[in-house]
């Protein structure tokens, strides 16, 4: 699909900001809006030069109010409109979880169909970029717990487009997760015209035999790294990218483990009941006459992400992917 | 009408007294008999409804349901106004308005039975479901109101939320929202004195509710919540200003909620029978009866032979709905996502295997 | 400790009145409120006659808000009071969420221990009562997910009143979660005087050796009605109630599962990202070379929780266990 | 004084104009000499730190820092009506009030370097951590002000948000709490005309700020922010009916953000060159020098020493800051519970073995 189109570098701000250009271009009932995306094209830029194209009142300027935010968005949806809205940052997201939980991710079955929840939320999410408080957190495990919302993360400039623009076309309300940390650090080739990453779907970035490592969003290029290190001690990995927390793409994750027997997720959450829990169990349940070792979960402790000083104590690297990697195989 | 009764004057806007005597002859509305006298039928079958609802709970019939009685010209007010297209936003103590809008008793029935079904509302157009946590659905109507304006519809929507509601975050930021994108919504409040058993005066210290308009830079007006003709000429006005100004206007409309919070609920524990007594001489049926018999536009044997059909048709309706079929496994899966993901489908299909066993361990 | 003590016949919601009646008396920084808890007493009548016996300034009824109730108990708490709130229904506690991750869980890191948020966040949770939507969901791995909040949920009334006491008493936050169905339908011999159930403990409620369920709230009584039918079955089951969601006692479980070799938890809420997944992966991870058999998860399915008609078939009955029970023995 | 400037008239209480002459002589303060030298001084100082870590930042010291200059006067007079027992609830942009309360600069450093331990503000009584979660702190506020009462003690909350702040729930539910239950706090809203790069315009449609105080029942006053006599005068008589009558008062302070927003925001994108300058003419500290100067209470030489004086200090103690010891694993931990749980010391543990191994290899 991708073979003959024409190519453009982008970084994921990018990315995201053509996805989103071309979207608005196709269907105008698309809206976007959330604090300051509009004349200043958002803290990030994501939506930079859009509302100049699409005038103001498709890209606009809303009050500073994240469940007025969220819930007029839903008043949109049921009207037929399709919004995009952004949360400045995931951390200030909490403000508008009655919205999300009550009604983004409910009215199509309260109304049994009638109304579709045709609505993205975007936030930038993670740590790494020596922020202020709440503006390093990674909550998608409760995102992905919540029945009704489906949550996306995409890794890299050509995922974020093509997620994206599926989120942008889904009838399902889209959590979509933004690794801002790498939002301007990784550049790519990416298709000029609309494409679609399937929601729902990891990617094999590598194939490897000895120990699966599943991760997502920044974390990838961690695990990468880790991975130079693992293939110079001689060990093997394959490196899956859960580009979806929910629904977590359980059949190439069990597949994966049928093949390596072993298997470490890396994010950045809390430790307790999060996406690396639920990797775990569903190695331990789908595949655990293949494991031969215990699935290991490498992500923050469960702390609050500290203060910008102590976040590289938080914050997971390449040589602690690495050392779990090696403890995993030698068990 | 809105300057002569600004909320900041502390003014109720009447119309007809708690006889049913006109007290304000400059603002007595122009309607039609028919469209009077449907008005009470309306409110009636209403409260006929509700009251046979209250005792189908008590015979274990239907689960727990929160009665409007004594609210009733509110909505039948806003159902008089609201046009086909116009939307409604209903809280969840709004009978006579769902009804109003094409909503059948069926449905709200099967709905208290404990049916999504009864939320799909399929015979009214513009309708949302009822939204139980309470303020959250201004916003939705404040986005709906965005459409409207976006595709330059002519359009009104009518949003409901009672005075307890007035206290909630949503509240504020869907009036501060319809404030600034000048959205053509009706935001009306059902103060009926009471959240559960918790009075206005410790809801908020405002002087009242249709005040909080000021904080919005929007509309208000303090209405008495009994008395249809005021409400009518109210709900119309602020109406034809919302859809001509695409303006969002805030209604206040005084009134009591005759019956029990819900079903479980037992009002004595907060409430005096004087202060019930009091309001019961208010009763918006009452006084909108006495105005059609003064009137000799009605009479007594008529209104006894129409609340005997209407006995008859709401206790038809309930059996239908008691007899709607099963709850099904599937049901429950259907609906949650348009697009299914692959693993609802195997966690069906898990339950269906123990469903089985079961069966077959009978 | 509880040998010589005065007992009195409970249900839940009698000795969650107790413990509060007791601990009013003994603490006059304590402050109950929220919606309807002061001449009502709250609308389980878990409040009952504690306006009356301690005044409206003590035990007051709140505006319609919880993000302001929850917001002002930060404010109380940091001033010295320790405030009980209570959220009507653990389906209303989402518009507070933003005052519970952002201020109740990090006041204290974020003051560096200059301020304790000594507060209880009471809230009457999961289905099985017939109730309208948004009354019957079990969202208790949400909280367990955030850093900074401690999470009890209650199975008797002696627990009920053991742990609510010590919850009173912590000077961590407390989320405390009342299985509302079962508040009446237990009665139980309950010590009069005070006394504490530690919190970070789970309890061993039956000792077996074929495998272990864990189990909490509500479920216990499902579970151990589940046991029933697995002895006959000529099944042995260690049965244990979890008691608090977070911390989790890693270590009870553990040992448990070294010793049956089997593990199922039990749970109402949604399967994925939940506290039963928390649990396979514990049991995977810290027991691995004990596990005979995948450990298993019996939960809600990751839907809506249905309205009454149809809640029967997201519920775990005891047939559900009994069924997964004999499947994990056998497996 | 409420009375007199009613916000529902939206008169501006001002009590100096832009060139330090006096406007208002029945409403001029009461303030002997060197309380105002020492209010010119603190402002002075505030800003010149705000300056300083701007550049500090630019130079990779520092991390994103919300400059507050321009808003000095606010902060200042705030200061000088707080007392000791009083409670200071901050936002995130009042560094001059932080200042006021005790708080040392090496502590607002820290904080802006990363550190926890810069929000602990150990050296000021009765102050809460800086709150990033905008209006959030507002609850707390009313929280404190129950306490207050509750305790019967002699104390006012001073609490800050930013006009941005009022469209947010718990705004309302702030206010909405303060005026049910009737609590001695001071709301104050800084009205810099913009939320990052949001106007007032598209923030709310009320007429002002402090008309909001209506929808609960409250004092409101709208002030001339930049003017550090309207303003001590206004926050003194706040701060005295709060504390006499325990009710709150909501303040709007008219004033201009004269940086941007954080050092990572660029305010040419959404205000003009004009905008700024007009602005500019009245910057508070602008006015207090003039008429410090035109009452020759202040030479230009004062100035100028006073101000290399700030220079070495602020340098000094963020030097101190800079020298602060490295964060360590186990201040990750400390803090998050009074009562660690076993399995966070294993956490600990665990990751200290894995530097071990670290260590090492290498
Ligand atoms: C967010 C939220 N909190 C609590 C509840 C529980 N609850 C249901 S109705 C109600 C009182 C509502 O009072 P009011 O807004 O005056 O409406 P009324 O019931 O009088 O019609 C409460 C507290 C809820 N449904 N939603
Ligand atoms: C709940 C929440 N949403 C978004 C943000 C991101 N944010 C930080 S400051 C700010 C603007 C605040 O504007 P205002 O209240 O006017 O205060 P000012 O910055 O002008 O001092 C925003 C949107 C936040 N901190 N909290
Ligand atoms: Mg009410
Ligand atoms: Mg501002």
């Amino acid at each position: 699909m991708e073979g003959g189109a024409k190519m453009k570098v982008m970084n994921i701000v990018d990315a995201l900001n053509n996805a989103l250009d071309i979207k608005l271009g196709e269907d105008r009932n698309i809206i976007i809006y959330g604090e300051d995306v509009g004349v200043e094209g958002g803290v990030f830029r994501v939506t930079e030069g859009l509302q100049k194209k699409y005038g103001a009142e498709r890209v606009l300027d809303s009050p500073l109010a994240e469940s007025g935010i969220v819930g007029t968005a839903v008043g949109m949806a049921a009207a037929g409109l399709r919004p995009i809205v952004e949360m400045q940052f995931s951390g200030f997201a909490y403000v508008a979880f009655d919205q999300l939980i009550s009604h983004v991710a409910r009215y199509h079955n309260r109304s049994r169909g009638r109304y579709k929840m045709a609505i993205v939320i975007r936030m930038p999410y993670g740590g790494g970029i020596n922020a202020l408080e709440h503006h390093s957190e990674s909550m998608e495990a409760i995102y992905g717990h919540i029945p009704g919302l489906k949550v996306v993360i995409p890794s890299t400039p050509h995922d974020a487009k093509g997620l994206l623009t599926s989120a942008i076309e889904s009838d399902d309300p889209i959590i979509f997760m933004e690794p801002k940390r790498i939002y301007r650090a990784i550049k790519q080739d990416v298709p000029e015209e609309k494409f679609l990453v399937p929601i729902g779907k990891a990617k094999v970035i590598s194939p490897g035999k000895d120990v699966t490592v599943v991760a997502y969003g920044a974390m990838i290029r961690e695990a990468q790294r880790a991975m130079v290190m693992a293939k110079e001690a001689g060990i093997s990995v394959e490196l899956i990218d859960l580009r979806t927390i929910y629904p977590i793409d359980k059949d190439t994750i069990i597949q994966s483990v049928k093949k390596t027997g072993r298997i470490i997720t890396v994010a950045e959450e809390p430790r307790s009941f999060g996406v690396a829990a639920e990797i775990s169990a569903i190695a331990s349940e789908d595949a655990f006459l293949y494991l031969e070792s215990p699935p290991k979960r490498v992500t923050g402790f469960d702390t609050i992400v500290p203060y910008a000083r102590g976040e590289h104590h938080y914050l997971q690297t390449p040589e602690k992917i690495f050392y779990e990697i090696e403890r995993t195989v030698k068990f | 009408m809105f300057d002569e009764y600004n909320p900041l004057d502390e003014k109720i806007f009447q119309v007809i007294d708690n006889d049913g005597k006109i007290v304000n002859n400059k603002w007595f509305p122009e309607i039609d008999n028919e469209r009077l006298l449907k008005a009470y039928r309306d409110m009636l079958l209403a409260r006929t409804a509700d009251l046979m609802i209250v005792s189908y709970q008590r015979q274990g019939r239907i689960y727990t349901y929160p009665p409007s009685y004594g609210q009733e010209a509110i909505q039948v007010a806003t159902a008089m106004v609201m046009r086909d297209e116009d939307w409604l936003v209903p809280a969840f103590r709004e009978l006579a308005a769902y009804l109003g809008k094409g909503v059948t008793l069926k449905e709200v029935f099967l709905y208290y039975m404990g049916f999504e079904d009864g939320s799909r509302f399929l015979n009214a157009k513009n309708i949302l479901p009822i939204s139980i946590p309470v303020a959250s659905q201004l916003l939705h109507a404040t986005g709906i109101g965005y459409e409207i304006k976006y595709n330059k519809k002519d359009q009104v929507v009518f949003a409901f939320v009672g005075d307890g509601g007035t206290s909630e975050g949503d509240f504020h930021e869907a009036l501060n929202f319809g404030g600034v994108w000048k959205v053509p919504v009706v935001f009306i409040v059902q103060n009926n004195q009471y959240s559960i058993s918790t009075p206005v005066s410790k809801q908020t210290a405002s002087k009242n509710i249709a005040i909080k308009s000021v904080a919005y830079g929007i509309k208000g007006i303090k209405v008495d919540g009994n008395d249809i003709f005021a409400l009518f000429q109210a709900i119309k006005t602020a109406s034809e200003y919302a859809r001509s100004e695409s303006e969002p206007v805030l209604i206040e409309a005084l009134t009591y909620r005759k019956g029990s919070h819900t079903t479980s609920d037992d009002p004595t524990l907060y409430r005096t029978e004087d202060e019930e007594k009091e309001w019961d001489m208010k009763d918006p049926l009452k006084r909108l009866k006495a105005y059609l018999l003064n009137n000799n536009l009605w009479t007594e044997e008529q209104d006894q032979q129409i609340l005997q059909q209407f006995k008859q048709e709401v206790d038809r309706q309930f059996v239908e709905a008691e007899n709607y079929p099963l709850y099904k496994l599937e049901d429950v899966f259907e609906y949650i996502y348009v697009e299914m993901p692959d693993d609802l489908k195997r966690q069906q299909n898990e339950h269906e295997n123990f469903l089985k066993w079961k069966e077959a361990r009978k």
